[in-house]
């Protein structure tokens, strides 16, 4: 039961569905970036596993950097949440609906 | 300066409109005419400095444009235009001359001296973006007239007005982009220069394609059944100077580009869509007498009687010989000097009465005799009675095309029932009987400011139907032109014997000259 | 062997954590769960050789990114129940299911071609870190710094976002109440 | 010498304009004296310019300025004053001084004085450019210009409702036969070149006979028009809405007969196509009986005359359509005196009654119009074609010339024509002038016309009498040009038999008129006695229906599709179509809006349904790329 | 062991790093002159990005000479690309950044520009975009992607009302869920061929003739999904209508230029190898895409009832018609969509700087969003100056001859022709002709129906100071006068093109 690099790219996908799954549904925006985080962990894992198997280290690389953006990410989100948590109280995105059409 | 009489012609009215913004509007009348005056002289100096017996362009300018994508300033008159830019300035002088008691008169002035520009520009341009520029151009100060100054309805109709026609030509922009990759392809050289593709010989099947994209830009543009149902709208809405305009000379865009591009670019595919073509043109001319004929509204009468007459144009035009050609040509500006002068003289009537119906009204005759008059003879001319100018023109219209087509001639003959059907019926209901409505009793007769424009254009319509040949002549010698390149270009069996070989006729003509010296 | 069976636990522990996360309606619960994911993720690096690259994780997501969010959640007060209206489930569970489906079983055809030649290959003998260390600066180095501007936006950013001054907007005031409140701030200052 | 042309060709145009410079001004004498005086000078013109071409036999040929050219297309102001157009100048300037000078008097109380003088010297104009020109474009300028004057008098009184009616049906029928003479005219130009009379009937011998036939069925059709040839006669009857000079003139003796010119004209044309003759032929004695039928009944004064008109115009085209041009041209000019004679006479009239025109309700008008009275039986008498006067040289010459031309029928036709001709014209003549005084029952009191008017029309009365004597003169000019057939009967004897039988035969209708309605007891017609009720009463009152089936199935037909066309087509189909594709456009747009809820988690669904559809395409198409040799095996295998 | 590096400076070719690095350095100045001297006026900040975007322009110049003598230029380990279209679409980033940040000196007083910070991210992003472009590394091409979304993001919200959060939240999340995809594709690409270089991809792919074609394409719809989220191509557009609304005119009018531009580039990059070498389905995709996109954004342009949401369809709109050049992917067609780009920035910049004067603090009754319709009815009797020139803006946007917009759009109509792709040239007509109905709706209110409110003219220019009267001034006679200016730009474009190999 040799372990190959399909079964880290199938294992990177299905979370990466997950990831989708919680976007799709998430109405707490909290939350739903919690979901948009495992979508960038679960390429990291491919990333990695490929960067394995081709003893190359570019996945490697690209897989720091998602890191490093996922972490920016967080942080600029995480500002929008509170200035709107301040006006609002809330971060249920259906309150922000104003627009439309 | 006459080396550059056409772009003075085409940019001096732009940049008087924009001095204009600056003029107080109580002058603004005064500025108008002196401005229009000006352009229709120098109009008319171009026509006198005209060679009325050369074939081919002349006062021709270029200015490099986009060299890079074959795009350059051309512009030139020949016999086939040169009359229409004459006409154009001649409208937009008498137009703002008896131009009434009108809200926001400084912008209407100036808008008119902005269609002004595009109308010149469309007419001597010869590169066909600089002509696309200046057609699409010319929808705009339209718009603006019949949007701002219309009917009820205005909004409505000048909308409808601007994206029929924008739509139309935009699928001609995509002909004009394929036939100049056409010529790329040829010459290795990009150009958007008419002439340069008048002398490029397309195969019959692309032929085909581009001339119904071109037919879709002209014929919304005529406009031809069964695009024509703006126009009713436009005309319907619109105040009377722009229906004036718009008939007279902004619909004669679609019937000269058809003898501009259609014909000498695509002569197998003119000689192939020839009966469709024709048959349309019948039904333009029968089916829409018979609307005009069922029309309440005067103007509506007027409007849809502009349609019918343009079928014959599109008739004349398909006869694709010289008679028919030139027929087609001098029925636009009779057409244009007619339909005009309806145009005026219903917006005579609606001026002193707010309504264009014509069951408001009766036994005008009796308290407006000046104005039945006039009307009288417009509308005699409008049916097509000999010695007016709109005879010449459709007599040659079908004099050309019954060459081509017995039967379909004689159907389209009916125009001249038809027209008078419906011409009659309309003066009857608006002239004849007597005086019921208490409002019309004291009418005034048409005034001063009226006939400054009326009283022209009735001699027009006469002198040149008695006389028409200095018009003809110039027309005439520019036709032949076109017809024997679009011989000599033809190269299917059909066209080579639809299109007649005028070299060849004319070298016969000269021996029998000969031998009868 | 050992491969094998640390693969599928953790393979089975991280989906069942991302599975939390995304399904949980306790806001805690997902974020422990994620937090537990993130952690288990490091692991499959670690299997992979990668072990920088499960250091960083460990660090930048459990650390970090965790913390980050933890306060965003005491100041949200989400510790609650958080109830979410779902619109049209079928929609959600069809697209979900169908994305999926589809991922994996694109995915799970074997993918890779035989002859790839790698760019940047491991060097025998050396440290994932000196490696990763090596390609970092020298092939990836701007990257690398424009990843740091990257940060120093975020950065400024989130000051900005939640900074005192976004509390009175100055695009809602009329020009006289900016006014009257630039003189207010000056007076303060001058109490002080 | 073409200074006598252009007098004669423009002193009516000068006229007419300086009437019309007068025409928005109140009534001024001055406005009809000096248009007739002008016509007096373009018929002295004339008269010269005809004993020029009697004298010398030449004719003049001027060509006055280029009208349009273009490609091979010549055509000019060209006149021509040869034996053909100097007869019909001749008759037009004739009786249209005449007409002017009566109109004098007979226009005396309209307030449109000054613009009938202008429209009526216009007409003459017109008719002048009709037969004096030398190209068949000219021809059309003056078709077209007598049709434009003729609509402008028939409805002179626009106040009347009908008489506006009657000018556009007059005006509208002869177009659709101008139609006709238009493509006649494009026929000839294409096949000869010219559209020159001499140069286009030289080159047609050579032509084929299927295009001379349709050249000449063309033509025809356009002479049917403005000579009211069934089925297009229509419009004359209703154009005695008109005022009574204008009937003289131009529906009576002038325009109408352009049809008759236009085939004299042609000659040559028809000379080389004897089965188109033939059939005008037949048309026109079809057409001389019919009218005549129908002139029996009628009780409008002006219509009975008209209908006469139309009877007479059968005739010219039986002569012509025979190939007796000459003789055509000849009872043309003689009916021209007589029949307006007979008008201006009916004018009188009118004007003594108040115009009233049912002869019925008149009677023993003989005893205060003398002079009319006069007038009118002479001119009746003429029409009805007793020797001595001109009816009986022309009509009797076109009777011989169908018995010589072995064509009997259409003798039979005619000359039984000829018995109802006298007939009505006495049944009228009878009505007016004898019997009991039928007027005084509605209270009005005649009185005899002004002298000058009487004195005016004497020359039309010495005309009509005397005209015959000019046949042999006529004979020898006019055969010049036309083709010189003399028509003999072979034998004396059957010659005398059948004139003096004809004489016997109209001398027998009209003395049956005379007895039948100069009766005592006549009474105005109340549409109950029992000859009303027949049915061939009613069919010939209501001249056999045919108007009826023009209004209902023609005209209200066209009105009906008009409205059709324009709310059910133009509105519903065409329009709607555009309208409807902007608006699926707009509601497209409307509809789907929705997509855009504002709602972040649609928005994200968007995308990743986005994403899916794309993927499923991918897989799909992945599938098919790496399976396509199975993929085709299998199709293959179906049989693909 | 790891052997030493040895590298020369040279061959690091550290001058490729130039027109980046002078944002960031002016940015970080920014923020260290806050630092020493707080509550500066904003006039200050935006003379100094003019400055350093000036400086930055000057130095792409530079650039653009070497590119012009020695071709592409790798640079830095190869990660830097400078080649035609880096040089060119950074002039458009630059110079269309340098023609937006006078935009910050309106009349009125908003929340945004009283922070230095403003300028700083406005500079970070500017960078940011310029590394996308400038490289053919997808990771670079990631971070650089994300430093100027991010600092996007924040630039939106600090307009600082409600309207303006929600578009930044929006985007912001519909931003990751499009980074997540961006990784994925990379990731597969990655896969395939064990490189994120695009032109090594590219050779790799065609050594193995495609085999793998099934994941190619999956890779494909991953990064099409990202990039059509970054154009706003249907169906990953949905936040372009909410944010434009949401955001200030100006950085609206910002946002439909500049990132679209950066996006293209990088569209261009990937898609462009892909479709030359016979990936058809590719091929029919972004068929469908473009006439979707065209086509449904003009669809839903014709409904709105604000301007400023009706501009932003339109710019959806545009961005499908652009997103054909990349599809038809001639020379022609990619030297067209830099010369409609360039057109469209004028037009755009004009139409939204219209807007943005026009910006109300408070909203009067009949008017139920910043710019709505009804807002501009009778503005030709109130203010017919302002009238016009919007009207000229509009038709421009229409393609309506001579204005700048109609050349662009006919260069690339006619590439489209040339190419043999008649039917999508003639749908591309078509939608002109639709897109003709709600440009000219904003005409007709301006000038053919009454205004609702006397005297209401000077709410047109209410935020115009001198500095946003010259640039629409700049906006319109670019926009008039672009004719004049077709040729050189053409030759200048295809020139760079032709030589970068697209």
């Amino acid at each position: 039961m040799e372990i190959g690099l399909n079964h880290y790219l199938v294992l990177s996908t299905i979370l990466f569905a997950i990831g989708l799954l919680g976007v799709i549904r998430r109405k707490n925006l909290l939350m739903l970036f919690f979901a948009t985080e495992i979508l960038l962990n679960s390429v990291n894992i491919s990333f990695a596993a490929i960067s394995h198997y081709y003893g190359d280290l570019t996945g490697q690389m690209f897989a720091f950097f998602v890191i490093a953006i996922a972490a920016s990410e967080v942080a600029v989100g995480l500002g929008l949440l509170i200035v709107w948590h301040k006006k609002h109280n809330n971060i249920d995105l259906d309150s922000m609906s104003t627009m439309r059409g | 300066m006459l080396d550059h009489i056409l772009s003075i012609l085409i940019f001096f009215p732009a940049l008087a409109a924009m001095l204009g913004f600056v003029v107080h509007k109580d002058s603004m009348r005064s500025y108008g005419v002196a401005v229009a005056t000006i352009e229709f002289a120098l109009s008319l100096w171009l026509w006198f400095a005209f060679d009325s017996t050369v074939s081919g362009m002349q006062f021709m300018e270029q200015i490099a444009l986009v060299p890079t994508f074959g795009i350059n300033y051309i512009v030139g008159v020949d016999g086939i235009s040169l009359f229409i830019v004459v006409l154009a300035s001649f409208f937009t002088m008498i137009g703002i001359a008896s131009l009434g008691e009108t809200k926001d008169i400084k912008n209407l002035i100036i808008t008119l001296l902005f269609l002004q520009m595009t109308m010149a520009g469309v007419f001597s341009a010869l590169d066909a973006i600089v002509f696309y520029v200046f057609w699409e151009l010319s929808l705009v100060p339209m718009l603006y007239i019949i949007g701002a100054w219309g009917g009820p309805l205005r909004i409505y109709a000048s909308v409808k007005f601007f994206l029929y026609t924008f739509a139309g030509s935009l699928v001609m922009l995509v002909g004009m982009l394929f036939m100049a990759y056409f010529y790329f392809q040829a010459t290795g050289q990009w150009s958007f220069a008419i002439l340069d593709w008048y002398r490029l010989i397309l195969p019959e099947s692309f032929q085909l394609w581009l001339f119904v994209a071109f037919f879709m830009g002209f014929a919304i543009k005529v406009p031809m059944f069964p695009f024509h149902t703006w126009l009713p709208y436009a005309h319907g809405q619109a105040p009377t100077i722009g229906s004036v305009i718009l008939a007279a000379i902004l619909l004669k865009m679609g019937t000269y580009a058809f003898i501009r591009f259609s014909l000498p670019l695509f002569p197998d595919a003119s000689v192939y869509f020839m009966f469709p073509i024709a048959i349309l043109a019948i039904i333009m001319i029968i089916y829409t007498a018979m609307v005009a004929y069922a029309q309440k509204d005067i103007k509506q009468v007027v409007a849809y009687s502009s349609v019918s007459h343009m079928g014959v144009i599109i008739l004349g035009t398909f006869a694709l010989n010289v008679e028919g050609i030139t027929g087609s040509i001098f029925l636009m500006i009779a057409h244009g000097v007619v339909s005009g002068a309806l145009f005026f003289l219903v917006g005579v009537i609606y001026d002193r009465r707010h309504t264009k119906y014509m069951s408001e009204f009766g036994g005008l005759a009796h308290v407006m005799p000046r104005y039945a008059t006039i009307f009288g003879l417009m509308m005699m001319a409008s049916v097509g009675l000999p010695l007016t100018i709109n005879f010449v023109g459709e007599f040659l219209s079908l004099l050309g095309f019954y060459k081509q087509s017995h039967i379909l001639t004689l159907l389209a003959g009916t125009a001249i029932i038809v027209g008078a059907i419906y011409m009659l019926a309309a003066y009857k209901k608006m002239f004849f009987g007597v005086v019921t409505k208490e409002e019309n009793k004291h009418l005034p007769d048409v005034n001063k400011r009226e006939l400054i424009a009326l009283i022209p254009l009735a001699i027009i319509t006469i002198w040149l139907g008695i006389y028409p040949k200095p018009v003809l002549g110039t027309i005439n010698t520019s036709v032949e032109s076109v017809v024997s390149l679009m011989h000599e270009k033809a190269q299917t069996q059909e066209a080579k014997s639809r299109i007649p070989n005028i070299a060849k006729e004319a070298s016969a003509a000269k021996n029998s000259v000969e031998e009868a010296h | 062997m050992f491969e094998a069976i640390a693969f599928y636990l953790f393979a089975f522990l991280t989906i069942t954590m991302f599975y939390i996360a995304v399904t949980t309606s306790q806001a805690l619960y997902a974020l422990s769960s994620l937090a537990a994911g993130m952690i288990f993720i490091s692991a499959f690096f670690f299997i992979l050789g990668a072990d920088f690259l499960g250091a960083v994780q460990i660090v930048v997501y459990s650390g970090a990114v965790m913390a980050l969010y933890a306060f965003g959640m005491m100041f949200f007060d989400t510790t609650r129940d958080v109830k979410e209206k779902q619109g049209n489930k079928a929609i959600i569970l069809g697209l979900s299911i169908l994305s999926a489906i589809l991922i994996v079983v694109i995915v799970s055809a074997p993918i890779v071609g035989n002859n790839i030649e790698a760019f940047y290959p491991m060097t025998e003998g050396a440290g994932n870190v000196q490696e990763v260390g090596m390609v970092l600066f020298t092939k990836y180095l701007v990257p690398f710094e424009v990843a740091a501007v990257m940060l120093l936006v975020a950065m400024v950013a989130g000051i900005v976002l939640a900074g005192k001054k976004m509390d009175l907007s100055l695009t809602l005031m009329t020009e006289a109440e900016i006014l009257m409140m630039k003189e207010e701030d000056k007076n303060k200052k001058a109490l002080s | 010498m073409e200074l006598f042309l252009y007098t004669a060709l423009f002193s009516p145009l000068v006229g007419s304009l300086f009437a019309a410079l007068f025409g928005a001004s109140p009534k001024t004498k001055i406005a009809g004296i000096v248009p007739s005086i002008l016509l007096g000078v373009s018929f002295l013109s004339s008269l010269i310019l005809l004993v020029l071409v009697m004298g010398t036999g030449l004719t003049l040929h001027v060509e006055m300025m280029t009208w349009m050219a273009t490609g091979d297309l010549y055509i000019p102001f060209g006149f021509v004053v040869d034996e053909v157009s100097v007869t019909m100048m001749i008759v037009v300037t004739l009786v249209s001084t005449v007409v002017h000078v009566y109109a004098i008097g007979y226009m005396d109380h309209d307030k449109g004085f000054n613009r009938f003088f202008s429209y009526l010297s216009a007409f003459v104009f017109s008719m002048m450019i009709l037969v004096m020109s030398d190209n068949f474009a000219g021809l059309f300028i003056g078709w077209e210009g007598v049709g434009l004057c003729s609509w402008l008098l028939i409805g002179f009184w626009y106040h009347k409702e009908s008489a506006s009616w009657a000018a556009n049906e007059a005006f509208i029928m002869n177009r659709i036969a101008d139609l006709g003479m238009l493509i006649g005219i494009f026929l000839i130009y294409w096949n000869t070149g010219t559209l020159q009379y001499e140069e286009a009937f030289a080159v047609m011998p050579s032509l084929s006979t299927d295009i001379l036939t349709w050249m000449g069925i063309f033509l025809f059709i356009g002479a049917m028009g403005k000579s009211a040839q069934f089925p297009l006669h229509t419009w004359l009857a209703d154009a005695m809405e008109g005022p009574t000079p204008v009937s003289a003139l131009i529906h009576a003796a002038t325009m109408v007969t352009a049809g008759v010119y236009l085939v004299v004209r042609a000659n040559p044309l028809y000379e080389l196509i004897p089965s188109v003759g033939l059939f005008i032929a037949s048309l026109g004695a079809f057409v001389a009986l019919f009218a005549a039928s129908m002139a029996l009944v009628n009780r409008d004064m002006k219509r009975v005359i008209a209908y006469s008109t139309l009877s007479q115009l059968g005739y010219m085209f039986a002569a012509a359509g025979l190939g007796a041009y000459w003789v055509a041209l000849f009872h043309l000019m003689a009916h021209a005196f007589f029949k307006a004679l007979l008008f201006l006479g009916a004018g009188n009239v009118m004007h003594a009654m108040h115009d009233e025109l049912d002869p019925f309700k008149m009677g023993g008008l003989s005893k205060v119009m003398k002079g009319t009275f006069l007038m009118m039986t002479i001119a009746s008498v003429a029409l009805a074609g007793i020797f001595p006067l001109a009816g009986f040289f022309s009509k009797d010459l076109i009777l011989e010339v169908a018995f010589v031309e072995h064509h009997y029928i259409i003798y039979t036709v005619l000359l039984f024509t000829a018995g109802l001709t006298a007939f009505y014209s006495f049944r009228l003549v009878a009505l007016i002038f004898h019997g009991e005084d039928r007027y005084k029952l509605f209270g009005i009191h005649p009185h005899e016309a002004y002298k000058f008017m009487l004195i005016a029309m004497s020359p039309l009365l010495l005309l009509a009498i005397i005209a015959g004597a000019f046949k042999m003169s006529y004979f020898e000019m006019v055969t010049n040009l036309l083709p010189a057939t003399e028509y003999h009967v072979h034998s004396a004897a059957t010659y005398w038999i059948m004139t003096i039988g004809t004489q016997i035969f109209v001398a027998l209708a009209i003395l049956y008129a005379y007895k039948k309605y100069t009766r005592k007891d006549i009474v105005v017609p109340d549409g109950t006695s029992k000859m009303e009720n027949s049915f061939a009463y009613k069919l010939l009152i209501n001249q056999y229906y045919i108007p009826y089936f023009y209004q209902e199935y023609i005209v209200k037909a066209y009105r009906e599709l008009s409205e059709v066309f324009w709310t059910k087509i133009d509105q519903k189909v065409v329009d709607a179509t555009v309208d409807g594709i902007a608006n699926v456009f707009y509601q497209t747009g409307e509809r789907t809006r929705v997509m855009q809820s504002g709602n972040l988690s649609t928005m994200l669904k968007w995308m990743v349904a986005g994403t899916v559809a794309l993927l499923s395409l991918a897989v799909v198409f992945g599938l098919a790329a790496r399976y396509s040799a199975e993929i085709k095996t299998f199709l293959s295998g179906l049989g693909v | 062991m790891l052997s030493p590096v040895n590298v020369s400076i040279e061959s690091l070719n550290l001058m490729t790093l130039v027109p980046m690095l002078i944002p960031i350095v002016g940015a970080l100045l920014i923020l260290v002159i806050d630092l020493f001297k707080s509550e500066q006026d904003r006039s200050l900040y935006v003379m100094l990005s003019l400055l350093i975007l000036g400086v930055d322009f000057i130095s792409l110049m530079d650039s653009a000479s070497v590119f012009h003598k020695n071709g592409t230029i790798m640079g830095v380990f190869d990660v830097m690309l400078i080649d035609g279209l880096a040089i060119l679409s950074q002039f458009i980033i630059v110079g269309a950044s340098m023609l937006f940040i006078p935009l910050a000196l309106t009349h009125k007083r908003f929340h945004e520009f009283s922070y230095p910070e403003f300028f700083a991210l406005f500079l970070f992003m500017i960078a940011g975009f310029q590394f996308m472009v400038a490289t053919d590394n997808l990771i670079l091409i990631f971070v650089g992607l994300e430093t100027a979304s991010l600092a996007l993001y924040t630039l939106i919200a600090m307009h600082n009302r409600d309207k303006s959060f929600e578009a930044a939240v929006k985007y912001f999340t519909m931003g990751a869920l499009a980074a997540g995809f961006f990784s994925f594709g990379s990731m597969i690409f990655y896969a395939l061929t064990g490189s994120v270089e695009i032109n090594q991809i590219a050779e790799v792919l065609s050594a193995n003739k495609y085999a793998d074609i099934g994941f190619v394409l999956v890779g494909v719809v991953f990064l099409l999904a990202s990039f059509g989220f970054k154009l706003s191509i249907v169906p990953f557009h949905t936040w372009t209508p909410d944010v434009y609304e949401g955001s200030s005119a100006a950085l609206a009018g910002y946002m439909s230029i500049v990132p679209k531009i950066a996006a293209f580039i990088v569209a261009m990059r990937i898609f462009e190898f892909l479709i030359h070498s016979g990936v058809v389905w590719l091929e029919v995709i972004l068929y469908i895409f473009v006439v979707m996109t065209m086509t449904l954004a003009n669809v839903w342009a014709l409904v709105q009832t604000d301007v400023k949401r009706m501009l932003a369809y339109s710019s959806i709109s545009h961005a499908g018609f652009v997103m054909a050049a990349i599809l038809i992917g001639t020379t022609q067609s990619n030297s067209a969509l830099f010369l409609y780009w360039i057109l469209f920035s004028f037009t755009n910049l004009g139409s939204f700087s219209m807007l943005w004067i026009s910006r109300q603090k408070n909203l009067p009754a009949h008017q139920q969003s910043d710019h709505s319709y009804n807002k501009f009815a009778g503005m030709i009797k109130t203010a017919p100056v302002a009238a016009s020139i919007m009207a000229l803006f509009m038709l421009s946007l229409a393609g309506l001859p001579p204005f700048g917009l109609f050349w662009g759009k006919m260069y690339l109509v006619s590439s489209a022709i040339t190419s043999g792709y008649t039917v999508l040239a003639l749908i591309m007509v078509l939608n002109s002709a639709i897109a003709g109905y709600y440009y000219l709706k904003l005409i007709v209110y301006m000038f053919m129906r009454e205004p609702i409110m006397e005297d209401s003219g000077h709410i047109y220019s209410a935020n115009a100071t001198l500095p946003l009267k010259t640039i629409i001034g700049i906006a319109a006679i670019g926009t008039i006068f672009a004719f004049l200016a077709i040729n050189q730009l053409l030759e200048f474009i295809t020139m760079f093109v032709y030589n970068s190999g697209y």
